[in-house]
């Protein structure tokens, strides 16, 4: 939907946008033609039935079942248009397409650190190329903060103690703002930043431009080796007294309970800080637990590693800088595998 | 409201009861029963006992129709804040 | 239009003045009585859902931790408390029927009663401090600090968890007991009251809703017992 | 009005039937009460309002120029804290409704008067425990105390205002419970529960959420506080815990608390609506049960403050729908409160002006309550000035407006003095106006992105932030008004008699003031709720109900 014309909205400028907008504006339709139509009969009844003689007395009335049936009829269908409508683009928005560059948010008081698969690291930006779809795995270190980007019209919390995601595509290039949009103490509203959306190729020579350290995945190795994760899970997460990790992203876990879930970044994460929470069938509760020796940096790092153990392409790979494909999708984006997981 | 006296047979019975209810929520506690089953054995006794309590001791059996809705209403709520919250953190991990 | 008024009826010496009648005030007392037992249920409500919570969450933390609680002492003070609603409803009944020293004596019991349970209590709370199962800093200079092989901590289950445990043992218990402190000085005022022979069975409200209360603190541990000290059990431990 | 001469209060009433300040103080009847709270939550009232202003005027700029960060953050937490807790929740409950629900059924008192005196102590007490964190340090959670921030990060006064707010509660399910019981016991003959005025269902219904939602708050700030102070607990993730099951804790109170907020605003609508038209409400019955369904789904739809909050999905779908369920039984009062005005006699009183106020702005701030519900919208929306509009157009626009309007209604009947109408209706206008130039910016604000409980912002918000603070002025200055002739009218209004305003409710058929116990004789309820006038006395306003009550 174009609405740079609109007054009072900001600038619209991911797929999502519009989509808000369309919505926003038929509830502000609704409204002033609800607000208009009542205190238009109001200003009328008002005016027209003044009293005029202090002591008339109006002849009583006792009610209507069918307007009474109308008036909660009529209003309960346009409240269920909005829930539907509302309800839609809220599932489209909270399901992250599963090929979309990842790039990891954590948030401080009072600053966000942002690291992208590649290496970069920025603070308070976030550089993305226009056209591809973007999703942010974030954590936090302390408070609950809230990574909100207007123009894309999107906002998530990011929770301590576990992951929250967000996923977008910018549409425009262009510098907007990013607010921390969750009271977090002293600063909070010093925690801001932008977001800058580039056309691909600027991108990509801004990632060739800034110093690229070591990629979050093959950081998170390293953290595997030092902890020890290998004498139970292999050293390329092939599996020994623990279960495979090679594949397990995304796929459908079978629970000791019997009941099965899916392997999401939440439960990685809490699999790797509470693992008796959720027992794999046919393993007893014999991994320890890691919470406290890991950062929540560090933690999203072995997050990126066990995502990296992908069938078809064992070991972290990560290309610098992705190319761009004709659907918009970077190639060197770890593609999702369709080859199912082995069991335990 | 005229009041209705419970006789002491009543009361004496309703007593053991409990008491025996007691005994055997213990016992069956030690009891290994497959699946969720012990939590159910254990809620079950106590709800029972409750219920014991709450329709002789307290005389609900006895009593207006108000205070059955008004028990009826708390354990109502009770379960909305339950359900309502579990609706989150059941369905966290489906997406 | 036409108005007309109600008159005064003679009245008892204990109708209050804004009540027509002892009925009106008897049902007034009854009814808020039970009210304020919703708003009970609704307060030990958020506990329970925290309990069940984390007992879903933690299971085998929850199983360990219950299982170090005394369940002796747990089960005779579940017949304590028993006991003590049982001596409560025959206090009540008691009035009803006129048998003001039986009335007086089922009262002291069930104080009794109560004040045992409080004693048991405070000795389970004082093996737990023993133990260093206090949680957090609740007791500054006692930190929470079990040792765990006394626990039996089996791999992968993590202290602070236990510990999450023995928070909601003591904030649920701690609050029941809190209660049964009221009950026993409610009911202490009662005795007071019918030690100077102002309950019979024409006006005993007072009894009947104390009791009301007395049943309701013995409703709670009845749910709390099992939850706290027995789920878990059959996984072993102790 | 003019028309009729006023009988003088010579009689002994409920405030000179007694002297000396251990009257006040050791008080039962449910009348001097109501004053207590009036006194008291009118200063709490006024705390707010300054902490309004504050905020207001450092929003004028985009930098930190009158407060800093740290006090900002105090100012706006507290700012909630007192209006939420110690002014909205209990102001029309406990003032007029104290005041009005045993003379609206007929009853001498409260059914426990003694209670209902403890639960003014409490709610003193609360706010005495509260004004003392204010003074000592002050507290910088939001009003919303959400977890890990209160427990662990936060340096300010945290405990001793939770236990402020924990103390307060108390009062509030006190007024409750003595409420329900009340109405369940205490109705005088006749008055069957559908000749009950509106205003007591609305009350009934209030109280219903006071007595099932206070308790769940009160643990939730007990639990906060202990885990703040000994290191342990259910919410903090550092320990296991889950930050957002504060939240549901939290919101299952505190949503269901935004219609202990509004329902009895509604409540005097109902009353205004119909004395001021002459007409009884339109669909009665649906106005009724509506509060009821509002007092029950209410419960249903806290989490539609969790969208963003890392809820899962499908627990938000399910808030959103049931949010959007509950609108109905408001949209049934909105339009029935329109139809009642259809070929009424509609006067301008001041009472009835605040009363059409109402009507516009609750619809405006209900109906944007709607945009939050939304999911997809109030993903864009959460957390920003959207929100502080809506809400404040639902609780300023609607319930302070609706309290002012029933406190000038029944001001003779309290005060046994008239206020001043120009005056009245001046200040109305005042209000009105300048409300709605301090909210309205703030939606388009909200949408264009400008987060809340922020002093600091980015400067393309600035103008609209001047205008609505040039809007606050002007509100302030509105307010101020009826606070000065209304304690003038005290002293040196006209005398009131019985029933200023001719209508048939049983709280005018005594004189004004009323004597301790309300009526001289328990009066005896033939007529239904708004029945203005039998048919055979059609044309004779007031006849009926001038006199006090006499014996038959
Ligand atoms: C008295 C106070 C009050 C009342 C009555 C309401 C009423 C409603 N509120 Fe509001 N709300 C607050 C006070 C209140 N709210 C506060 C204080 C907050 C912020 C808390 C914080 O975070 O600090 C908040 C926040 C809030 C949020 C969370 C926003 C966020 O933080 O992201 C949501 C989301 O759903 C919401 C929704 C609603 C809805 C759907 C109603 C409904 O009940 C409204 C129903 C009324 C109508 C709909 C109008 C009348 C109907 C018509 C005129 C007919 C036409 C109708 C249709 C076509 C359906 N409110
Ligand atoms: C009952 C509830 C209530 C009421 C009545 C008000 C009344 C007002 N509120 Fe408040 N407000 C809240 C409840 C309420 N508020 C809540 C719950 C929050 C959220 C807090 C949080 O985020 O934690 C909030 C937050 C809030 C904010 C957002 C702060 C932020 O997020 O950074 C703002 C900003 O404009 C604001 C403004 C006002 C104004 C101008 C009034 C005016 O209507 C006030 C008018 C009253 C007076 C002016 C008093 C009378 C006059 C005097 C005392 C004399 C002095 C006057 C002059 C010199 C002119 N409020
Ligand atoms: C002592 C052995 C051991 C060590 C050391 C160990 N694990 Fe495990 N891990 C297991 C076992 C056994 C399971 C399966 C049971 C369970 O879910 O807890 C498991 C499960 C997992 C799972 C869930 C896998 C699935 O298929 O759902 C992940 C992810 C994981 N571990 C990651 C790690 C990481 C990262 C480390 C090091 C920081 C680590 N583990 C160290 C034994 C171990
Ligand atoms: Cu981070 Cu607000
Ligand atoms: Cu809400």
């Amino acid at each position: 939907m174009q609405t740079s014309w609109i007054p009072f909205v900001p600038p619209s400028a991911s797929t999502l946008s519009g989509k808000v907008d369309a919505l926003y504006f038929y509830l502000s339709g609704v409204t002033i033609f609800f607000t208009l139509l009542i205190s238009g009969v109001l200003i009328f009844f008002v005016i027209k039935y003044r009293r005029r003689n202090p002591y008339e007395i109006p002849r009583p009335v006792a009610g209507s079942i069918k307007l009474e049936t109308l008036w909660s009829v009529i209003p309960f269908i346009i409240a269920m248009t909005m829930f539907a409508w509302g309800a839609q683009i809220f599932f489209e928005q909270s399901r992250p397409p599963s090929n979309a560059v990842e790039v990891y948010v954590v948030g401080k008081q009072w600053m966000w650190k942002i690291q992208h698969t590649t290496g970069q690291r920025e603070i308070n930006e976030l550089h993305v190329p226009v056209g591809r779809r973007i999703k942010l795995v974030m954590g936090t270190e302390d408070v609950i903060h809230d990574f909100f980007i207007p123009a894309f019209r999107i906002k998530a919390d990011v929770v301590p103690g576990r992951y929250t995601t967000l996923w977008f595509e910018a549409t425009k290039a262009g510098r907007y703002h990013l607010f921390c949009a969750e009271y977090c103490g002293m600063n909070h509203s010093g925690m801001i930043g932008s977001v800058v959306a580039m056309e691909p190729k600027d991108f990509d020579e801004w990632l060739s431009g800034s110093s690229s350290q070591q990629s979050p995945a093959v950081a998170g190795q390293q953290i595997y080796e030092t902890l020890g994760c290998a004498s139970c899970h292999g050293p390329a997460g092939e599996g020994r007294r623990g279960p495979a990790l090679v594949g397990v992203f995304a796929k459908q876990v079978f629970l000791n309970n019997g009941q099965s879930i899916k392997a999401d970044e939440a439960y990685i994460r809490e699999s790797i800080v509470n693992p008796q929470a959720k027992l794999v069938a046919g393993f007893g509760p014999i991994m320890p637990t890691f919470q406290g020796q890991v950062s929540e940096e560090q933690l999203m790092q072995i997050l990126a590693f066990i995502k990296s153990l992908q069938v078809q392409t064992p070991g972290p790979v990560m290309a610098a800088s992705p190319v761009p494909t004709p659907s918009g999708v970077p190639s060197a984006a770890p593609a999702a595998s369709s080859t199912p997981r082995t069991g335990p | 409201m005229s009041e209705h006296i419970v006789p002491v047979k009543v009361y004496v019975s309703i007593f053991l009861a409990l008491m025996v209810g007691t005994a055997v929520t213990v016992l069956a506690a030690f009891q290994d029963f497959p699946g969720a089953l012990n939590v159910i054995v254990a809620m079950t006794i106590a709800v029972v006992k409750a219920t014991l309590v709450v329709l002789y001791f307290m005389h609900v059996r006895y009593s207006a129709r108000l205070i059955w809705v008004i028990v009826a209403s708390a354990l109502f709520w009770m379960g909305i804040l339950f359900a309502l919250t579990f609706s989150d953190y059941w369905t966290r991990g489906w997406l | 239009m036409a108005e007309s008024y109600v008159e005064h009826e003679a009245s008892h010496p204990a109708l209050q003045h804004h009540f027509e009648n002892l009925e009106q005030q008897r049902e007034a007392g009854t009814l808020g009585m039970w009210v304020f037992l919703v708003t009970e249920i609704m307060f030990f409500g958020g506990m329970f859902l925290a309990y069940t919570l984390y007992r879903s969450k933690f299971p085998e933390a929850f199983a360990i931790a219950s299982n170090h609680l005394d369940i002796k002492l747990g089960a005779i003070n579940t017949a304590v408390l028993i006991l003590s609603s049982f001596t409560m409803a025959m206090a009540v009944y008691s009035t009803q029927v006129g048998k003001l020293r039986a009335q007086i004596i089922y009262l002291v019991l069930t104080i009794v009663l109560g004040l045992a349970f409080l004693g048991i209590k405070g000795v389970e709370y004082h093996e737990k401090y023993v133990d260093h199962l206090i949680p957090g800093t609740l007791i500054p200079g006692n930190p929470f600090n079990p040792d765990p092989h006394a626990m039996h901590l089996t791999q992968g289950v993590l202290m602070q968890h236990v510990q999450m445990f023995y928070w909601i043992y003591f904030a649920m218990t701690g609050m029941h007991a809190l209660h049964m402190i009221i009950g026993v000085g409610l009911l202490s005022v009662i005795l007071y009251f019918s030690v100077k022979g102002r309950y019979s069975p024409e006006y005993h409200n007072p009894v009947e809703v104390a009791g009301l209360y007395w049943h309701f603190v013995d409703i709670v541990w009845i749910f709390l017992f099992p939850l706290l000290y027995l789920l878990g059990r059959h996984l072993g431990g102790h | 009005m003019e028309t009729f001469v006023p009988p003088v209060p010579s009689r002994i009433n409920y405030i000179n039937a007694q002297y000396g300040l251990k009257s006040w103080l050791l008080t039962k009847d449910h009348k001097r009460i109501a004053l207590l709270y009036l006194g008291s939550i009118s200063f709490f009232f006024f705390i707010g309002g300054l902490y309004a202003m504050a905020i207001r005027l450092e929003l004028l700029t985009p930098q930190a120029d009158l407060l800093q960060s740290t006090t900002y953050n105090k100012v706006f937490t507290q700012h909630g804290i007192i209006m939420v807790f110690f002014f909205l929740i209990p102001s029309i409950p406990a003032t007029l409704g104290n005041f009005l629900v045993p003379m609206m059924i007929g009853a001498k008192d409260l059914a426990f008067p003694r209670i209902n005196l403890l639960s003014w102590y409490i709610y003193m007490l609360g706010g005495i425990v509260t004004i003392y964190a204010l003074l000592a340090g002050g507290v910088d959670t939001g009003w919303t105390f959400y977890t890990p921030f209160s427990t662990t990060f936060s340096n300010s006064y945290v405990v001793a205002t939770g236990l402020g707010i924990f103390i307060n509660g108390f009062s509030s399910i006190l007024t409750g419970l003595n409420f329900i019981v009340t109405i369940h016991t205490m109705r005088a003959p006749g008055m069957t529960w559908f000749r009950l005025p509106l205003f007591i269902w609305a009350h009934y219904a209030t109280s219903l959420i006071m007595i099932l939602g206070t308790p769940v708050i009160a643990i939730t700030i007990l639990l906060l506080a202990f885990e703040r102070v000994a290191h342990i607990g259910i919410f903090d993730p550092a320990v296991g815990g889950d930050p957002v099951l504060f939240q549901h804790l939290f919101w299952f109170y505190s949503h269901p608390a935004v219609y202990i907020m509004v329902l009895p605003g509604m409540g005097i609508i109902s009353e205004l609506i119909a004395n001021f038209s002459r007409k009884n409400i339109f669909g009665y019955s649906f106005v009724a049960f509506s509060s009821l369904a509002i007092a029950v789904f209410g419960f249903l739809v806290w989490g539609h403050h969790l969208f963003v909050a890392s809820q899962s999905v499908y627990a938000g779908m399910i808030f959103s729908f049931l949010s959007f369920a509950v609108a109905i039984p408001s949209a049934i009062k909105v339009f029935n409160w329109t139809a009642t005005l259809y070929k009424a006699s509609i006067s301008y009183d001041t009472p009835m002006l605040y009363a059409l106020g109402f009507i516009g702005l609750f619809t405006i701030g209900g109906m944007t309550g709607l945009f939050l519900a939304a999911l997809a919208v109030d993903v864009h929306l959460s957390d920003t000035y959207f929100v502080v509009a809506h809400f404040h157009y639902i609780m300023v626009g609607g319930t302070l407006l609706a309290y002012l309007g029933g406190l000038h209604y029944w001001w003779p009947k309290i005060t046994g003095r008239m206020y001043p109408e120009g005056w009245g209706r001046f200040s109305a206008l005042v209000v009105f106006i300048g409300f709605n130039l301090t909210f309205l910016p703030q939606f388009i604000l909200g949408y264009m992105g400008m987060p809340r409980r922020y002093h600091v912002y980015p400067a393309e918000f600035q103008v609209l932030h001047v205008l609505s603070t040039a809007g606050a002025s002007i509100l302030g200055v509105g307010l101020l008004i009826p606070l000065f002739y209304l304690m003038w009218s005290m002293r040196y209004g006209k005398v009131a008699p019985g029933n200023p305003w001719h209508l048939p409710g049983l709280e005018w058929r005594t004189q004004s003031p009323p004597p301790t116990e309300n009526f001289d004789y328990t009066p005896v309820v033939t007529w239904e709720a708004y029945e203005f006038a039998p048919p055979e006395e059609t044309e004779v306003v007031g006849k009926f109900h001038d006199k006090v009550p006499e014996k038959a």
